[in-house]
């Protein structure tokens, strides 16, 4: 899809302004805090009189409902994470409404989406994928660790993570599950595949909170020299840094799309609003942390399910995920 | 207790009210209306011309597919494959139809058979394995989810629903569009199956008592062969709707439809292991799932706190008729 | 009497070798079986599985699943059922994890006031559905997901604090660097709940008023506060569950991997337990609980694509429960 | 001789432990009504379910006008002109009358729509058929007892058969109702019907039956024409042995000491000012038509119904019941009608059964004394002479004699002070109600009271030393147990003086 300059004068509009997040559902704790950041960014913003967050509960149908309630109620702006396809018609009637619609994360496939706000997905299995290999020099077995079956970024950084095995032989990847973004069944499956395989090199996990269960399972059978990469949670991070602390040689690396972009995606539309410059597609920054920068990155004194990459002020920290 | 001198005339009313009054459909409704004079009263946009024609065709998904569900509930058993099905219908459809009359009907009707045929099935394996109808289906659910996963890996923008399939899903005369017609169409056929003829008696028969039933001469298997078919045909209307909505597949799309259509039936009075239902009050059921939703995004409602309200929602709507037959049986 | 010999004749029959295989209850025995050779496949898949370390481990993934389907087992003994059992589980694991905030001097009180919470909810379930009349199947599905969004409303959706060390030994820990700490509780926990199932007058009025309320209130027993009794140890054990989970991943969460208000239904019935009630106990279920987990276990390790996995789970599920329908014909 | 239009012939049929028949031969013939009699358990009710299509014979065959035919479905029974009112009542309580009627056979319209007004003008005349006056759009739930069962007969004629089996129609009906199904029941003889009719109330078969067939243990004993046998005879014939149909009197006189009292006890619009009195070593009887307040009366002593006004006394002091627990905890056990909706958990073995009202008795720590309760199940079981005597048969599988022997066992163990019986020998066979009887006394005989609601006149001028007459929820008559007579009963029950 060609990237463009979108027609500035088309939304400028009048504040003060009503907008809304139009959310799938707020089932992990990426997404409370990508809400957070949305609700954030628009306290930012004086001229914004409402923020409506709708959540569907996991379910399309209901979705769908949400937007056209939002178009009902004339809201200025819709800034949504949806699955890809479904919501497309949703999505148009809104911009056929006059709302402009901004997309992130899970990006709405149509292309009268006004903005889209993304990040690659493919990326980060890439380059989970290739951190693996390159430690690996290209050989060994490994274990893979999926999101949510069914959903678009979840497919994607499957297929990213596969392309790059696929270019070295000598990788074996030994099986692959779905789990659900969720720690526990990250841990079990990463056990099962541990007990399963004696000789396994590393653990692929791109779901959430996965690469957590995945370092705890290598963790509790003192297997430092399993790789485990993951998307990172700070519950990954502490222990990574604490395990490595202790003396084991341990290998980890962890790439994110930050739960930010919520935020972004909102700035970018309160300038529609306001009639300035905003390009079609905008590409989202990933955020990385490596052995190197673990030390920064890791926070002992936040809970396990802290992102790491968000870029909230720290007294908001501290209220969400403040140990006290 | 019953108190009846066998030589007192005992007649009872049939006046219209009376009957109403008694429907076990009758407390959804009047939660119904609470529910909408306080969103009329609190919120200006829902007011808005606009949004009773919205909340009616949201409904159209979780009517169909309570419908679905209130043939099997009505005979004594359930089943969690509604969803499972949906999922398959919404899948399979982008694969299967062109954008020509003949393959769209044509298609429609082969899905809507697909649909069918996994409710007959479901049917004959509750007949042949005896165990409890929410556990096996939850079982066969699982493996319909397995099988829409396999259909459609992830959201797949390359697969769509034929474009004129889509017009007639969203178009409309004037305010009323054509899907809430067919829903209204479909309950009406619903409540005259299972109301007025011997099929629907004999469903119902089953429900309140299968014995009983199969000793009055009713073919028990045949009849709950047949009630699984027509719920795996309303679930796949309901999945093809959906289809039509979403203009594509999504695996995803059917999963939370097993509960949400359990949860119309029972919310609209239909009672698990009675033969005893509303089809009026499933429909009222399927819209208070959804006016809930649209109530709390015009009031702007706190995500978290829209959990707590819908829970204590359901409970209330499924307590008022609780309420009243408790109290019914009271005055006796 | 003629009669009477022959009766006395198969009552024997029935307790030999042969009758075991035949006796109505012994669904327990084919789930057994059916554990052993999803563990035999395991075993000749991958060799390394089978390891006794690698079965406890295997052991251990159960235990939480063994809790909920405690209280499961107890509702549906009763000839009710619990579908809040997974919300409450989610809601203690991060309500536990907020309050305790990584101390072992917190640890009680924060079950304690979470199993409160928690029990009040079991309290409320019980009393809408004896005192109001309103089917458990809605009643619990309602305050479930008033329980999903009350946990989001006090933490705000996100987990602040961690497992105490305790917990953690709790979750993870091994006995002597060999057995794990959570089976031990769990099968004290199993002996208890099948010894008061059996042996105590609770269980017995549990049994009783399953099989028939009426004819259990008519014999003095408070059926409706054995019920509600029964919902506030359900909540409980699945306040437990929640904690156990906390310590296993170190922390609370939003999202439980599976979907434990439906598999735990379909472990109590597998392990013979009636729907309507009166018939059968925690024993099956655990089984059941325990078969189940080998199957998950066996289809991660196994390198097939996700639809042909739950294709296959649900098939193999299908095929247990054929299996223990045609043991409870006679 | 006319040739039967029903014959079956070697039929075994064999449950899990019981084999309820064994090479059973009986024949139908039209135009006459054949009585099919037996202790419980002696397995009249499976014999009819065999012909109904309800089970499958383990071995042996059936003909119909001479062809023999396999019976594999109630459907198919209905199609080959059998119909049959089964023991248990067969009807669906949240669906009216009319659905009821002709469940399975609905007159109908094209595409199986159900012809409405034809099923109500249908239905109104099977039910003036039967004398019943009620609406067709009634719901049965709202009919009672004994309504309820003349609309199951109403149901079985609706069907047009040639053959019509009764199993224990009679069990809930009062004397006019009865009257009116012998004549029903002779009216179908005459009209070329067969009847089959299984009673445990002798004189009935008297009353309407030619021929008599009894069972005894799944066995057949022999079938007579009616005009060869008398009372003692039938009796031989069922038991083995002669019974005598004598009054059952206590050992010692009736003492003074009141166990049970009320005062001016009234409940809404059930029972008003009813003063009765129940000394040690007492059974006093209460009779009156159906719905004249005299179940809820007994209930209400029991805290199941509640009462508006008035006081209750138990052993001199006054005592209010919220619950069946309090007035057990006040030393009264209750024996209620239905047996298999109130008096037995089904799925539970007998030992749970029995066990129940007294678990608090022999437990320490809330843990059972396993012990000591199998001891006192064996007791009980063989005191009362229970057959199956395995304490762990499920109840289920017990013949009704069996099951009312059980009901009334596991109160003995709690020792109360007044037996509360409603309907104690519904559907239980001359020997088994003989060995109540018994029970009944040997629990008076050691110092308690019994207060018994019967509709079985013949019952309660046999073990009764007082017997009350409700009329229209008061107490209107009172006579001694020796010198009532079955006509002053019957007088005082209609409110006549
Ligand atoms: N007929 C029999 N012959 C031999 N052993 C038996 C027999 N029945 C049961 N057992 C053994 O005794 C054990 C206890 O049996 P029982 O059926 O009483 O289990 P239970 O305690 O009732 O379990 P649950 O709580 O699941 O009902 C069984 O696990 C089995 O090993
Ligand atoms: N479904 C069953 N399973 C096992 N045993 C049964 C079953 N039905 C009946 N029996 C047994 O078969 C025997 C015959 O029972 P049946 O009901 O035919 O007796 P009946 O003559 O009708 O007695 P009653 O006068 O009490 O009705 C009894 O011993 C009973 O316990
Ligand atoms: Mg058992
Ligand atoms: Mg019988």
């Amino acid at each position: 899809e060609d990237n463009y300059v979108v027609d500035a004068k088309k939304w400028k509009k009048k504040g003060p302004y009503t907008v809304a997040l139009c959310n799938i559902s707020v089932v992990n704790s990426w997404r409370v805090a990508m809400v957070e950041e949305f609700k954030y960014e628009a306290s930012k913003h004086k001229d914004i009189k409402q923020v409506v967050v709708t959540d569907a509960a996991n379910n399309v149908a209901k979705q769908i409902a949400d937007m056209e309630d939002l178009i009902t109620k004339k809201v200025d702006l819709i800034v949504i994470t949806a699955p890809p396809t479904a919501l497309v018609p949703a999505v148009e009637k809104a911009v056929d409404a006059g709302i402009p619609v901004v997309s992130f994360d899970s990006v709405v496939d149509s292309p009268k989406v006004t903005v889209k706000n993304i990040a690659d997905q493919s990326e980060i299995g890439e380059q989970l994928a290739q951190y693996i290999a390159t430690q690996l020099k290209g050989k060994g077995k490994v274990a893979m660790l999926t999101g949510i079956a069914g959903t678009t970024p979840g497919q994607m950084r499957y297929e990213g993570a596969l392309k790059v095995f696929k270019k070295y032989p000598g990788i074996k990847v030994v099986g692959q599950v779905w789990t659900n973004s969720a720690y526990d069944q990250a841990k079990r499956a990463a056990e099962n595949f541990i007990s399963a395989n004696p000789d396994l090199k590393a653990i692929y996990a791109d779901g959430g909170p996965s690469g957590y269960g995945a370092m705890q399972a290598t963790y509790e059978a003192k297997r430092p020299d399993i790789i485990v990469v993951g998307t990172g949670s700070n519950g990954h991070f502490n222990l990574w840094k604490k395990w490595r602390d202790s003396g084991a040689k341990v290998r980890s690396f962890a790439i994110q799309d930050p739960p930010g972009d919520s935020a972004v995606a909102l700035a970018l539309g309160m300038k529609l609003l306001r009639g300035q410059k905003v390009q079609h597609i905008e590409k989202m920054k990933l955020w990385t942390c490596t052995d190197k920068t673990l030390d920064k990155v890791a926070r002992p004194d936040l809970g396990d399910d802290y992102i790491n990459s968000t870029f909230l002020p720290e007294e908001m920290k501290v209220k969400l995920w403040g140990k006290k | 207790m019953e108190k009846v001198p066998i030589t007192k005339e005992t007649t009872v009313q049939t006046n219209f009210f009376r009957r109403a009054l008694n429907n076990p459909g009758m407390p959804i409704y009047i939660i119904l209306m609470i529910t909408w004079a306080i969103g009329y009263s609190v919120s200006e946009s829902f007011r808005s011309p606009g949004n009773l024609p919205n909340l009616m065709v949201q409904t159209v998904a979780f009517a169909l597919a309570g419908l679905a569900q209130t043939y099997v509930i009505l005979a004594g058993d359930v089943n969690l494959g509604v969803g499972g099905i949906i999922s398959i219908i919404v899948c399979g459809a982008p694969f299967l139809m062109t954008n020509t009359p003949a393959s769209m009907i044509g298609m429609s009707l082969v899905l809507l058979l697909i649909g069918a045929a996994i409710g007959a099935l479901t049917g004959y394996l509750l007949i042949k394995i005896k165990v409890e109808a929410m556990v096996l289906t939850l079982a066969i659910n699982f493996t319909l989810l397995g099988f829409a996963l396999y259909l459609m890996p992830f959201p797949d923008y390359t697969k769509i629903i034929p474009i004129d399939f889509i017009r007639v899903i969203t178009g409309s005369w004037g305010p009323i569009s054509y899907p809430v017609v067919g829903t209204v169409v479909v309950a009406i056929i619903s409540w005259y199956v299972l109301y007025r003829t011997r099929f629907g008696l004999h469903l119902r028969a089953i429900g309140a008592d299968k014995e009983t039933a199969f000793r009055a001469g009713i073919n028990v298997t045949k009849v709950k062969i047949w009630a699984h078919t027509i719920t795996g045909f309303l679930a796949a209307l309901s999945g093809l709707f959906l289809a039509g909505r979403m203009g594509t597949g999504d695996p995803t799309a059917g999963a939370t439809f097993s509960l949400d259509s359990m949860t119309a039936a029972v919310a609209g009075g239909t009672l698990f292991n009675t033969g005893v239902g509303s089809v009026a009050g499933t429909l009222g059921g399927a819209f208070l799932i959804v006016i809930l939703g649209n109530i709390f995004n015009h009031l702007g409602v706190s995500t978290f706190y829209q959990y707590v309200f819908r829970g204590a929602l359901l409970v209330v709507a499924v307590a008022g008729g609780a309420i009243k037959k408790k109290w019914q049986d009271k005055a006796k | 009497m003629a009669r009477q010999s022959e009766i006395t004749a198969t009552a024997k029959s029935s307790t030999g070798v042969a009758g075991f295989f035949k006796n109505a209850n012994n669904m327990k025995l084919w789930l057994w079986v059916a554990t052993l050779v999803l563990i035999v496949i395991s075993g000749i898949i991958s060799p390394g599985y089978v390891q006794p370390e690698n079965l406890l481990r295997l052991l251990r993934q159960a235990v939480p699943f063994g809790f909920i389907a405690i209280g499961q087992t107890l509702a549906m003994l009763t000839g009710h059922v619990d579908l809040s059992v997974q919300s409450v589980t989610v809601f203690a694991g991060m309500l536990g994890s907020t309050y305790m905030m990584g101390s072992d001097a917190n640890l009680l009180s924060a079950f304690i006031l979470v199993a409160g919470m928690a029990a009040t909810f079991g309290l409320l379930n019980g009393l809408g559905i004896t005192k109001l009349g309103i089917n458990p199947f809605v009643m619990t599905l309602g305050t479930g997901i008033m329980l999903d969004g009350l946990t989001m409303v006090f933490t705000g959706g996100a987990t602040k604090g961690t497992a105490s060390p305790i917990l953690k030994y709790i979750g993870t820990g091994r006995l002597f660097d060999f057995f794990p700490v959570s089976i031990l509780v769990w099968i004290i926990a199993s002996v208890l709940v099948v010894l008061i199932l059996k042996r105590t007058t609770f269980g017995r009025k549990v049994y009783a008023v399953g099989a028939n309320k009426k004819v259990a209130e008519l014999s003095g027993i408070h059926a409706d506060r054995l019920i509600i009794g029964v919902y506030v140890i359900s909540a409980i054990m699945s306040t437990i569950a929640g904690f156990i989970v906390c310590g296993y991943i170190g922390t609370g969460t939003l999202d439980l991997g599976d979907d434990y208000k439906m598999t735990s239904m379909a472990a109590v019935i597998m392990g013979g337990t009636l729907f309507r009630g009166g018939v059968g106990g925690y024993a099956g279920t655990a089984a059941a609980v325990i078969t189940i987990t080998a199957l998950t276990g066996l289809l991660t390790i196994l390198n097939i694509s996700e639809p042909m996995r739950r294709m296959i789970y649900g098939a193999i599920i299908l095929a247990v429960l054929a299996i223990t329908s045609r043991s409870k014909k006679e | 001789m006319q040739e039967p239009f029903l014959k079956v012939t070697g039929v075994c049929k064999e449950f899990p432990g019981v084999r309820a028949l064994d090479n059973v031969s009986f024949e139908c013939l039209l135009g006459s009504v054949h009585a099919l009699i037996g202790e419980n358990g002696a397995g009249k009710s499976t014999l009819i379910k065999i012909l109904c299509g309800v089970y499958q014979p383990t071995r042996g065959e059936t003909c119909l006008n001479g062809s023999p035919v396999r019976i594999e479905h109630p459907d198919q029974a209905a199609k080959l002109g059998i119909s049959v009112i089964h023991q248990e009542l067969n009807l669906l309580p949240a669906f009216t009358v009319a659905e009821n009627l002709f469940l399975g056979h609905e007159p109908s319209k094209n595409l199986g729509a159900i012809d409405r007004g034809q099923v109500r003008a249908k239905a109104q005349e099977l039910l003036a058929r039967v004398g019943v006056n009620v609406d067709p759009d009634t719901l049965v739930k709202d009919l009672s007892l004994a309504q309820k069962q003349m609309v199951e007969i109403a149901k079985a004629l609706s069907q047009e058969s040639k053959i019509i089996v009764m199993d224990e129609p009679t069990a809930a009906l009062n004397h006019n109702e009865v009257e009116k199904l012998m004549e029903i029941i002779r009216n179908l003889a005459a009209t070329n019907h067969g009847v089959i009719f299984i009673s445990h109330r002798l004189e009935e078969v008297f009353q309407v039956c030619d021929t008599v067939t009894v069972l005894r243990d799944g066995q057949l004993v022999g079938t007579k024409s009616i005009s060869e046998l008398d009372m003692e005879k039938i009796v031989e014939m069922m038991t083995g042995k002669a019974i005598l149909g004598t009054r059952v009197d206590g050992k010692n006189p009736v003492q003074q000491r009141k166990l049970l009292e009320t005062r001016n006890l009234s409940a809404k619009s059930w029972f008003h000012d009813i003063n009765i009195t129940v000394r040690a070593g007492e059974i006093v009887g209460l009779i009156g038509l159906e719905g004249q307040g005299q179940r809820e009366f007994i209930r209400s002593l029991y805290g199941v119904v509640k009462t508006t006004s008035g006081q209750i006394f138990v052993d001199e002091q006054p005592v209010t019941f919220r619950n069946a627990k309090d007035a057990i905890r006040a030393g009264l056990a209750f024996v209620p009608e239905e047996r298999k909706v109130e008096g037995l958990c089904l799925v539970l073995d007998l030992l749970q059964n029995m066990a129940l009202p007294t678990l608090k008795d022999r437990q320490r720590f809330g843990f059972i004394d396993v012990e000591k309760e199998r001891s006192m199940g064996k007791d009980l079981i063989a005191a009362l002479q229970v057959h199956p005597s395995n304490p762990m048969h499920k109840a289920n599988n017990l013949s009704g004699g069996n099951q009312q022997k059980i009901v009334i066992a596991k109160w003995l163990p709690a020792k109360p002070k007044v037996f509360l019986f409603s309907e104690p020998t519904r559907g239980v066979d001359i020997g088994a109600k003989e060995e109540i009887y018994q029970l009944m006394r040997s629990v008076t005989d050691q110092g308690a009271g019994v207060l018994m609601f019967s509709t079985d006149m013949g019952e309660l001028l046999r073990v009764c030393d007082r017997i009350l007459v409700m009329y229209e929820g008061h107490i209107v008559k009172e006579f001694r147990g020796t010198e009532a007579t079955r006509e002053m009963l019957m007088t005082a029950q209609w409110g006549l003086a």
